[in-house]
């Protein structure tokens, strides 16, 4: 097992999370949970193909980050993207239909599992190469301060959140983009979900400093660690970045340290990672915990908790009524978008 | 207007289409306070700031990858590349994010951007410096690839190519930009998919782009008083190519040549000889003959270097053999 | 030997020649501990250890680039591209370094590295990871491409490139791991200049390589029955092409239609197609025919993805119209 | 003018240099500023062509660290790399033939200005991209610790450096290269020639963190800072580096302040930089403050100095006349060199 660094400390009842939006909160990971394991169940059915990473164990960052967002800011993610497409407020329908290749899907078809787009809910990607998002990313968070201050467009407040694993951080990209964000001061989240392995690369074989956020104090950004499976620890930390980041002051790299429950994808066997690991980090399961601090801090009852979670399991099944009974795109449209249409 | 030197004429686009588009802005390095290493954009960044002409660090991939994303939201970016080769480092946000992320979004984003900057063979720059990236990018999807020759075409396309609503390739010669033309008082757009016919003729057609259109036109200075009416066709749009000018062209003349700065082998040349086949096949009374660049890394030496470009004088004498001899 | 899997056959070639030979060492992504996303390396880490079969942080541009530079230090790497579609990051290292550096340093270094991987349009893996990098990357000077397609074909190949004193892009096909065959007991190479006849015909003469193969095999299994005799060519050396056997056998069937997987635009077939232009026009009873992929991303979509690539169908239907209807 | 950094302080009585030593490396500065002196008068004479990038001012850097080093060690370089390539030992004969593009040139006249190489020297180059030599040095520095530990050649210890620039840091193959080289403990130098600018842009409006020498903290690699106009406290710096190297014990990033005294290359119009800010760096000349440090140690006195001078400035006219008087490479050969030689 890979030495395992201690997870920082926080306060849970410093939240101050009403009821609502823990259930909020709490619907959005159950349906990022209950959406994977469907994939996985269809996909061992045929009906989806290709690399389908998943995203089961780090929904705490996905729904911590990204609820913590506005509508209007950007997400930008890679090719393990469903549930941060879900967060984002893609709808289930859309996220499935696109995993069966249909025309219904986010992306037409067109892209499949690593390929989920939606400009509707300023979803740039579904990047399926390592770090490439984090440029594109950036981008948006440029656009963001350029029509503010080269535009004169005091409403463009939006801040971007760029999603990747510890063993992008050792891709130039990644370094090259704190550097440009820092130095122009881009409304910018570096979202590191540190799940210690990319593919069968213990992140301690890859890089010569495991602690990522530590990386961001030679660019002149703040950088912080959080539990990455607590999901208000999580939440906290993105709450006080994207307020920096709207104020114009600036990018945060934010370092979760949390753990995938499957493996790298469902064609990998996952023999490297140990049991042992493995079952420390399950018991840290960041929907367990938070449905305990519900309870516990009593902003919900288990009733109420059983009802989402039915809610979301129709929806999911829904979903996948929807994909399979929607059309396939159309042969005679193998050569639209490639170019932009007049 | 009084003579413009081409890269004045670039300049001059770049400023009109700015003003009248305030999300079009240029980033790369050194085109803002340093004006640009060929000054292309000099005075740009003390009229429209630092954000409008951003002067960035040392990182193609993440700087196009940038502009990849700020076009997909909305800006319209014209990337400088201080010189286009230093784009090899950006060739996956080239190729993944400007040319394919359209059709994999299933036509979500439009990526309106344009790349531009000196390609080509200079004054003894060195392999690295002297790279033809036309034929390194020709493959890759959703790219449209644009080369100028002359400070008017090279005005107009480039406006064209800052209001196309797709990642434009725009490849400028390095020894091309101090030519000069008279231009226009008015404003002009050139259409970014048609060639130009450079000079009518009936013995053979002659298909060129950039630099090499004027090592063609000198070579035509000579075949003229010899006699010889070749038609010389300046490509424009490396991609796609032009078919409909080129077939108007083949079906007159029945013969081609075609001369490009790039290497032979997978070349601009290659391709085009391929569709040509394809599309003008019983046309054709002798094979194409490509006159290219040496399949060698351009040596830096003076005499080397010019062997392993294209001369007039092996166009004139590919000409005369191909017209007179009626290979 | 019995039945062999072609990542296997990889495996060995690997195996042998690090065995033979101190300076041959591994490095990529995951090809240690985890022995390779397409398990070719698997084993190897615990035979050689983690120097010889090194585990790579995520860094193309630089991990190729090391390699260069351990290989004008004498070492002999081969890089693995976990998928070949990544090297895209280290395109910079590739040209200028592994494929130009030699010529540019006036022959004071070698670089005798193998760069390798799998390519190809696969089961709806989706655009990125569907790329057909022998086209983007034929124009590069000073490098040797390659590519298998059996796994005999893929073992000698790959031996041989490990031995070349030059750098070698060597290209496997994602689809075709799983393909076996009878291997021989004894060591033996395959010259990586060498197309290989796979079937022998009078009628036509088809060019293809790596997966592709087997969609032709596929049609002329069907022709047979019909009574067609198509001659077929694996080119298996991509750069340079083997003219001598291409020309020989054209010399015979004065027909030709090449099937790639490639994008059609600016691919494998329009340098072949131009060169025969070159050589051999006055053989050629019809205009070559080339069967190549949709010049757009590879859509994810099954039946899209389908349209996208050549089928054994359309490839009969080809051989069918050219022969019997002698166009 | 841009801020200036303070130099950091350093005891040149401590460097216990002896008078032998002294002169060696006075010379070698004394060779770098004459060649480039001389290729300015060829360049405008039209003897040589393309971009010229001359290392004036630099010479306490090239000459500080590559004397330190053995002749079997490696040297990698930029586009900014004749005087690399003297200090490395390839004589001034071939790279000034190489300047004039003769078949005797260091690169056979093929290479020209920014693609110097000599394997007898063990230079790797002349990489006229940004960045790309870092990688390319540390393939040499792999191969040291490869032949050691893979090999078990124990005499393996060669050392590599690479040299690039301040604009240079901020390139992903830099910060790639760092992370590699620390983690797996190879023995190479980092050698950032931070002169202020990258051609018209000022270090601080291209970076985020513009004290280079930081950043190899966050790789688990030391750091230094030191003066680069001082050609004693880059030797110190470098042997330290060296030894550390060579013994196993893994990457140094040095950071030297100087400053190019003229343009970025003899194509560059020079005018962003301030007359006080050249006037503050003049003042600084690596050589002159070398020849007094000379003089008042006694390790030397005025007329071994004359005479060292008088050597190099023959030696560069030799130079020159053997450039001239070569040939040029056979146009018969304009092939060779694509592949190797069997
Ligand atoms: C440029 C590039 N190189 C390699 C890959 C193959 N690959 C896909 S995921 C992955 C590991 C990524 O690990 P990490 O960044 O930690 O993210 P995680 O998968 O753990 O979420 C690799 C090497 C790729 N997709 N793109
Ligand atoms: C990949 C790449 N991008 C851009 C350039 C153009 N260029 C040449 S030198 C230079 C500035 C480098 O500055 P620095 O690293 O500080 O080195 P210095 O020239 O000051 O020694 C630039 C941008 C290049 N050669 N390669
Ligand atoms: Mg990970
Ligand atoms: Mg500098």
């Amino acid at each position: 097992m890979v030495q395992d660094r201690t997870l920082p400390a926080f306060q849970s009842a410093t939240a101050q999370v009403s009821s609502e939006e823990g259930l909020r909160l709490y619907e959005d990971m159950i349906l990022g949970r209950y959406f994977e394991d469907k994939c996985a169940e269809m996909y061992y059915r045929g009906k989806m193909f290709g690399f389908v990473h998943l995203y089961n164990g780090q929904e705490a960052v996905s729904t911590g980050v990204i609820k913590a967002m506005r509508s209007d800011d950007y997400v930008c993610s890679t090719y393990r993207d469903h549930v941060h497409a879900l967060s984002a407020g893609v709808p289930a329908n859309s996220v499935m239909a696109e995993l069966f290749g249909k025309e219904t899907g986010c992306s037409k078809g067109r892209g499949g599992s690593m390929h989920m787009f939606s400009k509707e809910h300023n979803l740039l990607g579904g990047f399926a190469f390592i770090g490439e998002g984090i440029p594109v990313a950036l981008g948006a968070a440029f656009q963001a301060r350029y029509r503010r201050d080269a535009l004169g467009d005091a409403a463009a407040d939006q801040v971007t959140a760029a999603f990747f694993g510890d063993g992008t951080t050792n891709n130039g990209q990644f370094f090259e983009c704190l550097n440009m964000a820092a130095l122009w001061k881009l409304p910018i989240l570096f979202v590191v979900e540190n799940n210690k392995w990319a593919i069968g690369m213990a992140h301690e074989r890859a890089t010569s400093q495991p602690e990522i956020y530590r990386k961001a104090s030679v660019f002149g950004m703040p950088g912080v660690e959080v539990d990455g499976m607590d999901v208000l620890a999580v939440r906290a930390a993105a709450q006080e970045a994207i307020s920096r980041a709207r104020a114009g002051e600036g990018p945060t790299l934010i370092e979760c340290l949390t753990y995938r429950f499957r493996g790298h994808s469902l064609a990998d066997p996952d023999e490297l990672r140990s049991q042992a690991e493995k079952e420390t980090w399950q018991a840290r399961d960041p929907i367990g915990r938070f449905e305990a601090y519900l309870l516990e801090q009593n902003l919900a009852d288990e009733e109420t908790l059983k009802s989402v979670r039915q809610r979301i399991d129709g929806l999911i099944e829904a979903a996948v009524k929807f994909a399979e009974d929607s059309p396939e795109p159309d042969p005679s449209e193998l050569y639209r978008y490639i170019f932009a249409e007049r | 207007m009084a003579e413009t030197l081409l890269f004045n004429a670039l300049r001059q686009a770049i400023d009109e289409e700015m003003s009248r588009d305030g999300t079009v802005y240029v980033l790369g390095e050194d085109v803002g306070q340093y004006g640009g290493s060929y000054k292309v954009t000099k005075g740009l960044y003390e009229k429209y700031g630092e954000l409008r002409v951003l002067d960035t660090p040392i990182a193609e991939n993440s700087f196009t990858g940038m502009a990849v994303g700020s076009a997909m939201t909305g800006l319209k970016p014209i990337v400088e590349g201080m010189n286009m080769g230093f784009l090899l480092l950006a060739f996956n946000q080239i190729a993944n994010n400007a040319g394919m992320l359209r059709y994999t979004s299933g036509g979500n984003f439009e990526i309106p951007m344009v790349i531009r900057g000196p390609g080509g063979v200079g004054r003894q720059l060195g392999a690295e410096h002297s790279q033809r990236l036309e034929a390194y990018f020709q493959a890759v999807p959703g790219l449209k690839i644009v080369a100028c020759s002359t400070p008017y075409n090279a005005k107009g396309l480039l406006k064209s190519a800052i209001r196309d609503r797709n990642p434009v390739l725009f490849f400028e010669h390095v020894l091309l930009y101090n030519l000069k033309e008279d231009l226009p008082e008015d404003e002009y757009l050139l259409p970014l998919n048609q060639a130009e016919v450079v000079r009518r003729g009936e013995d053979v057609t002659i298909l060129t782009y950039s630099r090499m259109r004027h090592h063609v036109m000198q070579a035509v200075k000579s075949l003229e008083k010899k006699g010889f009416d070749p038609e010389v066709i300046d490509l424009i749009s490396l991609k796609p190519i032009d078919y409909d000018t080129l077939g108007e062209s083949i079906r007159k003349t029945h013969r081609v040549i075609i001369v490009e700065e790039c290497m032979k082998t997978g070349g601009i040349a290659a391709e085009i000889i391929a569709s040509i086949n394809d599309r003008f096949f019983d046309e054709l009374d002798a094979p194409v003959l490509r006159l290219s660049s040496q399949d060698i890394p351009t040596p830096y030496n003076g005499r080397l270097e010019s062997l392993t470009i294209v001369q007039p004088k092996q166009i004139e004498a590919a000409v005369e053999q191909m017209v007179a001899l009626r290979v």
